[in-house]
């Protein structure tokens, strides 16, 4: 069974990408999807027996390398941390690729597709159930090899490609981090493997490296590993181009799980980082400021799929900042409630899309709430769940976020605090703006597209369906396990908390208005929306060319894509060019190449010397007899 | 005054430069190298002879005996080659016309 | 003092006629004065006591080298003037190199000393006075020097081998008698012009070419090959 | 008696004599029987050499000993081959007159007296033995103007290198007393310091026999001289004389005059490096093929003589296993350069043998194997030659001349690599070359294949040269 | 006689030859004989191969000694002999050698139809150089195989080549025989020194301090061109591009690594001192490579360059992990090695693939491919994916080996071997992306055929051991576990750095 949920996947991905062309598109698609069945079934059990059951291993499967002294196995290791992610992830991506079996109808080569997502889901997998962070590392990069192949799926589409080699040059950029993290680990602890590593953490705890603590130093690296896949402020700039991929792709990939990666690296090295207080409060800081900075962004934005990013960056941004203060749990929290929430908010963006013919662009919708209700209600409902709206998912979590910021009583913590209820504010007006603009007023779209708008088959709509009910009830439901009563009993120490981190039991002591303010303050971004969508649409409009300057930095995303461009992108093409047309071609081929002129010039020379004339001849033999004689001469004398 | 060995090595020495000489000055003609060339041979005869009589040795004068016949059939060939080289050439210049060089 | 005095004149006139040799401006000339320096040489010779090595110098290079030089030069049709073309242009740097070779030798002959164990080294002491110089260099040669003899010999032996094969060239032109034809030839005698200069030709002597005839002379082997084959 | 010792040569000179009087026998066509007895004259005389006993003879003037009975093995090989190349060649140009084998008999014989010259005397007299048959060789295609240049400019430079010679000889003479090299040995191996006239007279000697091996800066009559003379006659001239003229010089500086190295060696690296120099960079430019071949052996002979400049054991042996190899290469390659013919004619430009791979396999892997052997690239034979000399400068710690050597020869590849690729890059003519005729075919191959194989057995003939080597310096 | 019970080694070194014989001598119709040239050529070498894995399964890898050795004399009293032998360092080399010559010429199989006999011989003779290299445990032997490549390579790239084959070929041939002939004044003077050329035995010389730096300039002369290092790397890209596809192959596959295993074999063993004096300079040479060519890689309109210089800097990161000196440092270099040996093979099999098809490697010719070729597109992938050291594909595991090894030894080092980590992906995707993705830009690529039952023959094994390498490196990491061990060990001990070792 423990097997089972992580290679099932696998199965289904072979199956479907190796043979998808001859066994017909249907039975590729079904078989992933059975193989997908089977998987959360495993994965629930697997929750079931570790997290609940309590009983939490390690599959060892067999060594990977072995060299002096660096030991690496594959095998998987289920503890509750990761049996959660695996009955999230293979419950999540059964749902999504059910939907897809609809969403995908239409595509030439659907067998690809569904290779590739089970392809993807296996790699999450991977990275989750990793004993060692040689293993992490595969399933991590795995998982960018996926979300490579998935956003680049319409291959024709030049900005796909260009969208999909961001991706995963950006996501390298963090790897690089995460890699010498890996290094630094193993010159630290002699070792990669969870087990050993946590064991020595405290006896390491006053090493220092190059001048600062070591382990300091490997959280840093790790963390900032862990910003390149989840697109936090700096390497933020892929996960929005990502939305070129197909719509499920989004909720799976770059919604519910790759890009929860990163926090779930740093929870699961949460023994490392609660020696490191300073990494964490780069973290802190790091996580409130994208989370407000997204938020910021996701209000200008006018592609549907885009503004859900933002959105889905702008929670990262919270679950980082909320391991920042050693709220590990919360931070598992609400990127288990994300999940859903913002699986079904993509999903219902799909919908939208597919019903659409494929329009993204919020302006040239409207009106639409009529024709397609189901999906209407869905995407309330995430709104709602994403807004931190009471008893809806993302309340329980996002509350408790800011409750751990503002108990953290640390300056950094106040800071993130604070940004996370402007964002929060900013969350629910977004969120707002996206429902009234896409479902509201007139519509905006040509007749044409009016006449063909349609409810989406039930295959997609089941899955919405199901994920209502958990962006509804999975908040409630797992509130008492993730960071409530029975939440010791659950995370069996698999999320290390210091002795000194009291931070859970502090946040139940807040004072009486931090958890009513998230909701306060989103049920006012609502409002906010409501007056200026609703009730005044000119508005918006008329404050976009008041605050021109401000609109055209929110709506340039704070220009971090031109700012690199002109940073990197440029230089280092200018760079190549120069090395390659300067460098190469002049001046180290010109060494042989001049050097070959030189030695034609010397032929010359001596064959200048052959005029055919004896007489000649004769004198250079004569010459060279009175040197000999000189030379003997010379050295007789001496 | 005696005649001692230096004066014949210095004599010898002067024909043997003459005819290194002798070969720079008569660029063209060949028969003039030849007869350079001769030169030197005869001022390798007279050291021989020299050096055999304060030597007291006859080795010399076989040697030198052997240098004038060698000497004889090398002049011998190098006739017949200028001869045969005029044949084809038409003249016994060899700076002009030389076809082998570079 | 006698002997000195004929050194001294005898080597003048040897290194007089030597510079003439390579000076001359008529090759004749030069042979003239090759022949003047062997005599001095000669002279040399027999006042260091080489008495059979001057007669051969004289005998060998002037009877027979010498001459073979002027026949060469008399025979072939030079001209001469143009040999001279670029006469003095190298004369300095030669003279140069000439000169420092001579500063050099002189160096090193006036060092010359009686080596330590020249006594003892010495192959073939000279004879005492009862044996002629003749006699005593006849000794050797026929003993102890048999195999370089011989080995001068077979040089002669080449030399002949190479002139021969240089220089003699078979005579188609040369009329055998073939008896069959001339019976089995009918009609009358047909008189042939033969062109002037042919038969010199024939000998492989040739006039100068004219200049384009040089060009076309100058190109390789088969041209020339062809041309041999037409006579 | 003494004179047996040198049965050899007096074998090969009666051979001579009874072939001549065999050969003016008014018949026709002579040129091939002829050729034939010389070379079974020749390969008689190399199984006398390889019976020959050891000692001096003939009052002092020739020496027998493993040195010689090699280097003459050597040269009597080189030397029937050279004349193997000439058989299809001289009936084709019509210089298949019977007096060129007797020729090339005669120069033998002029070799094998000069690799076992034990005295001056012997030393001019061989010397001259071999040049005057070599002087009328080069201009033996006496109708080309070619070829009658090549015999002048050759005579007239021989002839002054040999007169350099015998003034050194004479000075040689005169300063020490003798001219028999044992003696001349032992008093320089009694006395203190030396005459400076010996180490003048050694230094014209060197001269004169420098020019035979045409090092630098008495190579220059070498290039003309290959392009001017007939294909089989530059053939021979590359390959035995080199070696008589490379034992001499070897006999001559280790033998009498061991004692004065410190005075000679300066001179004989200095040689060696100006000789690698320019056979590297001369040649880059040559599209004639002889004229080619004239530079690179130019440059090989600088090689040869690294292992001369160092002195020592291990070097001489580097310089008899480098020139045996170089005569197998050599004559190999010029095997191919005689074959070298288009409707009829020879051709010598480097560009005639463009698209040979295709045209002519065999020949064309023969030559590149013979190209690469010259550019000393393994597992050719040419690699080891280098080796051995490499080795001896590296153990005598002469870096400067190691490193000039390698680098040369780097340079050197470029232009042994031009040929290959013409053969094989290239596309072949209209009118390819001829087949190469079957005597030329057999030395191809049989040079080739010891190139090939040679990296399987050195150690024989690694062993025999240090055998030899270990003769001549006693 | 050794674990095998008679003389294997050199049954594998010189069988080819003995097919390249069998070749040579079959006569007839141009065609008959092309057909024949190619299936001797192609057996022989899968004989070759299969014997070859005998060592495979007869190898100790517990011990870090030379197996399989043989020993004949051949110049006694130089103390030169012919030795063979291979220890966990050599034995992988082999195989890989064996096994990718019947792959180039499976991949030859049609892209060559001129002088078909000529090629095979050649590419057999190549076999025998590069098995007898790996194989050869005298120094003499070594460099007569060492430079006995360049013989049968200068023909390939020259006969078989390009456009600019000539000048390709010449670059190549020249500029690996400078680097070589100076070591050879090296070998040389060790072969003085120690009175021997056996290999093992020259390890147990001390060579003198001062003389080591010479030494070790003039290996690094010869193997760093050979690797080839950064500046000495510009005759790779153009014999690359000129080369026909197979010769890439082996150039890429096994002539880069003759370099890498040089130092491995000689520079470090045999010079302690001066290669932990170098080991800053050779980082310093390393890290530009990856660096600077990687951003060439960038630049490059023509495929095969790209991939040429992205050698380039994958053997910087050979080039490092073997001078951080410790296990994971080595152990990484060689797995790279053999890892870049399998991929940028495929790689250019790869090209060679639209070549055969198209007859062009410019970039721009190209686009779009993924939708006429899948299966041809998802090789691409798998490669390209290998080339930028995804985790489960070989190279993946000697990065991430040289990157630990290096941070043991300097953590700016391992910062700038990882920074290839994002150049890598850079140009390789950049290259993918524009081959085979994006429109279809010219109409007759639309009528190109998907691979051939030929070209998956080619490509699956180089698959399959891909991922196998990626995915179980242990079954190759085994090998040359002891061996690494035993170099680590002797470099330590002469330096005597072995207790301050210990303490990190």
């Amino acid at each position: 069974m423990l097997v089972g949920a992580v290679f099932f996947p696998l199965l289904g991905a072979a199956i479907s990408g190796l043979f998808g062309r001859w066994i017909g598109d249907r039975v590729a698609q079904w078989s992933t999807v059975i193989c997908m069945v089977l998987a959360a079934v495993c994965g629930i059990g697997a929750f079931a027996q570790v997290a609940l059951g309590g009983q939490p291993t390690t599959v060892p499967i067999v060594t990977w390398m072995e060299v002096g002294g660096l030991e690496a196995s594959w095998a998987l290791r289920y503890d509750t941390l990761s049996a959660v992610m695996v009955m999230m992830v293979t419950f999540i991506s059964t749902l999504i690729h059910l939907y897809s079996v609809g969403y995908m109808s239409h595509d030439a080569t659907p067998y690809r597709f569904f290779a590739y997502l089970s392809l993807f889901t296996f790699m999450m997998l991977m990275l989750v159930t990793a004993d060692n962070l040689a293993q992490l590392f595969f399933g991590w990069e795995g998982v960018g090899l996926a979300s490579y192949l998935l956003i680049g799926y319409w291959y024709e589409k030049e900005s796909a490609n260009v969208a999909a080699m961001k991706a995963f040059i950006v996501n390298r950029v963090g790897d690089l981090f995460f890699m010498l993290g890996v290094a630094l680990t193993f010159f630290v602890f002699g070792s990669i493997e969870f087990s050993i590593i946590f064991a020595a953490v405290p006896d390491r705890a006053q090493d220092i490296f190059l001048g600062v603590n070591a382990l300091e130093l490997i959280a840093v690296l790790l963390f900032l590993g862990a910003c390149g896949k989840s697109a936090q402020i700096g390497l933020h700039t892929w996960l929005p181009d990502a939305m070129e991929g197909p719509t499920p792709v989004s909720a799976l990939i770059h919604a519910a799980t790759m890009v929860t990666a990163g926090v779930f690296l740093v929870c699961r090295m949460s023994p490392v980082f609660e020696f490191a207080p300073t990494a964490l409060a780069l973290v802190t800081v790091v996580g409130a400021t994208t989370a407000f900075f997204a938020a910021t962004v996701g209000c200008v934005q006018n592609d549907i799929k885009r503004v859900i990013a933002y959105s889905t960056c702008s929670q990262l941004g919270y679950m980082f900042f909320a391991a920042g203060v050693g709220a590990y749990q919360v931070a598992m929290f609400h990127l288990f409630t994300h999940a859903f929430f913002k699986a079904l908010l993509f999903l219902g963006a799909g919908s939208v899309i597919h019903a659409m013919s494929d329009e993204q662009d919020i302006r040239k919708m409207g009106g639409i709430w009529t024709k397609i209700p189901i999906t209407y209600v869905v995407m309330w409902i995430g709104s709602l769940a994403l807004a931190g709206i009471p008893f809806f998912a993302g309340y329980y979590s996002k509350d408790a976020i800011l409750e751990a910021a503002f108990a953290a009583h640390s300056p950094v913590g106040m800071y993130a605090f604070i940004l996370g209820l402007a964002a929060a504010f900013l969350t629910a007006f977004y969120s707002w703006r996206l429902l009234i603009l896409t479902f509201h007023g007139a519509p905006r779209a040509d007749a044409h597209t009016m006449e063909h708008v349609h409810e989406s088959p039930w295959v997609m709509l089941f899955p919405l369906l199901v994920l209502a009910a958990g962006a509804i009830g999975v908040g409630y439901l797992f509130y008492p396990l993730f960071i409530g009563a029975h939440e010791q009993a659950f995370w069996q120490g698999s999320v290390f908390t210091g002795p000194d981190n009291h931070i859970l039991h502090d946040m139940h002591e807040v004072p009486g208005w931090v958890p009513i303010a998230p909701a306060a303050i989103g049920l006012a971004g609502i409002a906010l929306a409501y007056v200026m969508y609703m009730i005044a649409p000119e508005l918006p409009g008329r404050l976009a060319s008041r605050f021109r300057g401000l609109y055209l930095f929110l709506l340039n995303k704070w220009y971090f894509d031109e700012l690199y461009d002109a940073l990197f992108v440029r230089p280092a093409r200018r760079l190549a060019e120069v090395f390659w047309k300067v460098g190469d071609a002049r001046i180290i081929d010109g060494m042989p190449n001049g050097a070959a002129d030189l030695a034609v010039q010397a032929s010359r020379g001596a064959v200048r010397m052959q005029t055919g004339r004896v007489a000649n001849y004769a004198f250079a033999m004569i010459i060279g007899l009175v040197i000999f004689v000189s030379l003997f001469l010379i050295g007789f004398v001496r | 005054m005696v005649i001692g060995l230096a004066h014949y090595l210095i004599v010898a020495a002067i024909l043997l430069v003459l005819g290194i000489f002798g070969i720079f000055l008569n660029r063209k003609n060949v028969i003039v190298i030849l007869m350079s060339i001769e030169l030197i041979l005869l001022s390798v005869n007279l050291n021989l002879v020299a050096f055999s009589a304060w030597l007291n040795d006859l080795a010399g004068q076989v040697f030198a005996m052997f240098v004038l016949t060698v000497a004889a059939a090398e002049a011998a060939i190098g006739l017949a080659i200028v001869v045969i080289y005029f044949r084809n050439r038409g003249s016994i210049e060899v700076e002009g016309i030389s076809t082998l060089r570079g | 003092m006698i002997a000195a005095a004929a050194f001294y004149l005898f080597a003048a006139i040897l290194i007089a006629s030597a510079v003439m040799v390579v000076t001359a401006r008529n090759p004749v000339h030069s042979v003239l004065f090759l022949i003047l320096a062997f005599f001095n040489a000669a002279a040399l010779f027999l006042i260091a006591g080489a008495e059979f090595l001057a007669m051969i110098l004289v005998i060998v290079y002037v009877g027979a080298v010498a001459v073979l030089f002027l026949f060469v030069v008399m025979m072939l049709d030079i001209d001469f003037a143009r040999l001279r073309e670029g006469f003095q242009r190298y004369a300095p740097i030669g003279a140069i190199v000439g000169g420092i070779l001579f500063l050099e030798l002189v160096l090193v002959l006036g060092a010359w000393t009686f080596a330590d164990q020249a006594e003892a080294l010495r192959i073939a002491p000279t004879p005492p006075s009862p044996v002629t110089n003749t006699e005593a260099l006849g000794l050797l040669l026929y003993t102890d020097y048999i195999y370089l003899f011989q080995a001068a010999g077979l040089i002669l032996l080449v030399a002949m081998i190479g002139a021969i094969v240089l220089t003699l060239r078979g005579r188609p032109a040369m009329r055998r008698q073939n008896i069959a034809v001339q019976i089995a030839r009918s009609g009358s005698v047909a008189a042939e012009k033969v062109p002037v200069g042919a038969g010199i030709r024939e000998l492989g002597i040739r006039r100068p070419p004219p200049p384009e005839e040089t060009r076309r002379l100058a190109e390789p082997a088969h041209g020339e090959a062809d041309h041999g084959e037409r006579h | 008696m003494a004179w047996t010792l040198a049965l050899p040569e007096l074998v090969l000179a009666l051979c001579g004599l009874a072939i001549l009087l065999i050969g003016v026998l008014p018949k026709r066509d002579t040129f091939f029987p002829m050729a034939m007895a010389v070379t079974g004259s020749l390969l008689l005389a190399a199984v006398l050499v390889l019976g020959q006993q050891e000692g001096v003879a003939l009052n002092g003037l020739y020496v027998a000993d493993s040195f010689s009975s090699f280097m003459k093995v050597l040269a009597l090989i080189g030397a029937a081959l050279g004349l193997l190349l000439a058989l299809d060649y001289n009936t084709r140009e019509r210089l298949n007159r019977f007096e060129y084998p007797v020729l090339v008999l005669f120069a033998t014989l002029g070799m094998m007296v000069m690799i076992s010259a034990n005295d001056l005397m012997s030393v001019y007299l061989g010397l001259e033995l071999l040049s005057l048959p070599l002087y009328v060789m080069a201009a033996f295609d006496r109708d080309a103007g070619r070829s009658a240049e090549a015999g002048l400019k050759y005579f007239v430079l021989g002839a002054l290198a040999s007169g350099l010679l015998l003034y050194g000889a004479s000075l040689v003479y005169g300063f020490a007393g003798t001219t028999n090299f044992d003696r001349l040995a032992a008093a320089f191996a009694a006395q203190e310091g030396v005459s400076p006239g010996v180490v003048v007279g050694l230094v014209f000697v060197m001269a004169g026999l420098a020019f035979k091996i045409s090092a630098v800066p008495f190579h220059m009559w070498t290039p003309d001289v290959y392009e001017g003379a007939p294909t089989p006659v530059t053939a021979f001239f590359a390959a035995a004389p080199k070696v008589a003229a490379l034992a001499l010089l070897a006999r001559v500086l280790l033998g009498p005059f061991a004692d004065l190295a410190a005075q000679w060696q300066q001179v004989v690296v200095l040689i060696s490096i100006a000789s690698m120099l320019l056979g590297a960079f001369a040649a880059i430019g040559q599209r004639n093929l002889k004229r080619l071949m004239a530079y690179s052996s130019i440059g090989h002979v600088g090689y040869a003589l690294m292992g001369l400049a160092v002195v020592s054991d291990v070097g001489l042996r580097g310089l008899i296993v480098y020139i045996a190899i170089y005569v197998f290469m050599n004559i190999g390659a010029f095997a191919v350069l005689v074959a070298m013919r288009r409707s009829g004619r020879a051709v010598e430009q480097v560009e005639d043998l463009a698209g040979l791979g295709r045209t002519d396999p065999a020949m064309a892997l023969w030559m590149a194997v013979f190209m690469f052997s010259m550019a000393g690239i393994p597992p050719l034979a040419g690699f080891f030659g280098k080796l051995y000399v490499f080795l001896a400068a590296v153990q005598g710690g002469y870096w400067t001349l190691a490193v000039i050597g390698v680098l040369t020869s780097v340079v050197a590849a470029y232009y042994y690599l031009r040929i290959v690729k013409v053969m094989y890059f290239d596309q072949p003519p209209e009118a390819a070359l001829e087949r190469a005729p079957p005597s030329l075919s057999v030395v191809m191959a049989t040079t080739g294949l010891f190139n090939l194989a040679f990296c399987l057995f050195p150690a024989p003939m690694l062993a025999a040269a240090g055998i030899a080597a270990a003769a001549l310096l006693g | 006689m050794n674990a095998a019970g008679f003389p294997l080694l050199s049954l594998i070194t010189f069988l080819p030859l003995a097919g390249a014989a069998i070749i040579m001598f079959v006569r007839g119709d141009e065609q008959v004989v092309a057909q024949n040239a190619r299936w001797t050529a192609l057996w022989t070498s899968l004989v070759v191969f299969a014997l070859s894995l005998i060592l495979w399964f007869q190898f100790d890898r517990s011990s870090a000694e030379f197996q399989f050795e043989e020993r004949l004399e051949w110049l006694p009293e130089f103390g030169v002999g012919y030795r063979m032998g291979v220890d966990g360092i050599s034995v992988l080399f082999v195989l890989l050698s064996t096994a990718l010559t019947p792959i180039c010429i499976l991949a030859s199989w049609e892209a060559i139809t001129a002088r078909v006999r000529e090629y095979m011989v050649a590419f057999l003779v190549l076999e025998t150089m590069m098995v007898g290299m790996f194989c050869a445990l005298d120094f003499v032997i070594f460099y007569i195989f060492f430079e006995g490549v360049l013989i049968p390579m200068f023909l390939i790239i020259g006969v078989w080549g390009g456009a600019r084959r000539v000048y390709a070929a010449f670059k190549f041939f020249l500029y690996t025989l400078l680097g070589s002939v100076l070591m050879l004044l090296a070998i040389l003077y060790l072969w003085y020194n120690a009175g021997t050329t056996d290999i093992p035995e020259l390890f147990n010389v001390e060579v003198p301090r001062a003389a080591q730096t010479w030494i070790f300039l003039a290996f690094l002369a010869s193997f760093a061109v050979k690797v080839p290092m950064w500046p000495v790397h510009t005759w790779l890209p153009d014999a690359h591009v000129e080369a026909p596809t197979a010769g890439s192959v082996i150039l890429a596959g096994v002539l880069l690594k003759m370099g890498a295993y040089g130092f491995l074999r000689f520079s470090l063993p045999m010079l302690p001192h001066a290669s932990a004096e170098f080991a800053p300079l050779i980082f310093v040479l390393s890290i530009v490579a990856v660096v600077y060519t990687s951003l060439v890689a960038l630049a490059q309109e023509d495929m095969k360059k790209l991939i040429a210089y992205s050698s380039v800097a994958h053997m910087g990161i050979v080039t490092l992990g073997i001078f951080t000196f410790n296990m994971q440092g080595l152990s990484g270099a060689l797995f790279t090695m053999l890892a870049h040996g399998v991929v940028s093979g495929a790689l250019f099999l790869c090209v060679g693939v639209l070549y055969d098809r198209v007859h062009s490697r410019e970039i721009a010719r190209y686009g779009g491919l993924a939708m006429i070729m899948p299966a041809y597109a998802l090789v691409f992938m798998v490669f390209t994916m290998a080339s930028v050291a995804l985790p489960g594909t070989a190279n993946f595991v000697g990065e991430f080996l040289v990157i630990l090894g290096a941070w043991r030894v300097n953590p700016w080092v391992a910062f700038g071997a990882a920074l290839g980590m994002i150049l890598g992906a850079a140009y390789m995707l950049y290259l993918y992306r524009r081959v085979a993705f994006g429109r279809i830009t010219r109409d007759d690529l639309r009528r190109l055929l998907d691979l051939s039952p030929r070209e998956y023959a080619v490509f699956t094994p180089l698959i399959l051991l891909t991922l196998w390498m990626g995915i179980y490196p242990q079954s190759f990491l085994s090998f040359f576990d002891a061996s690494v061990a035993a170099l680590v060990a002797r470099h330590e001990a002469a330096l005597g750095l072995a207790s301050r070792m210990a303490g990190m």
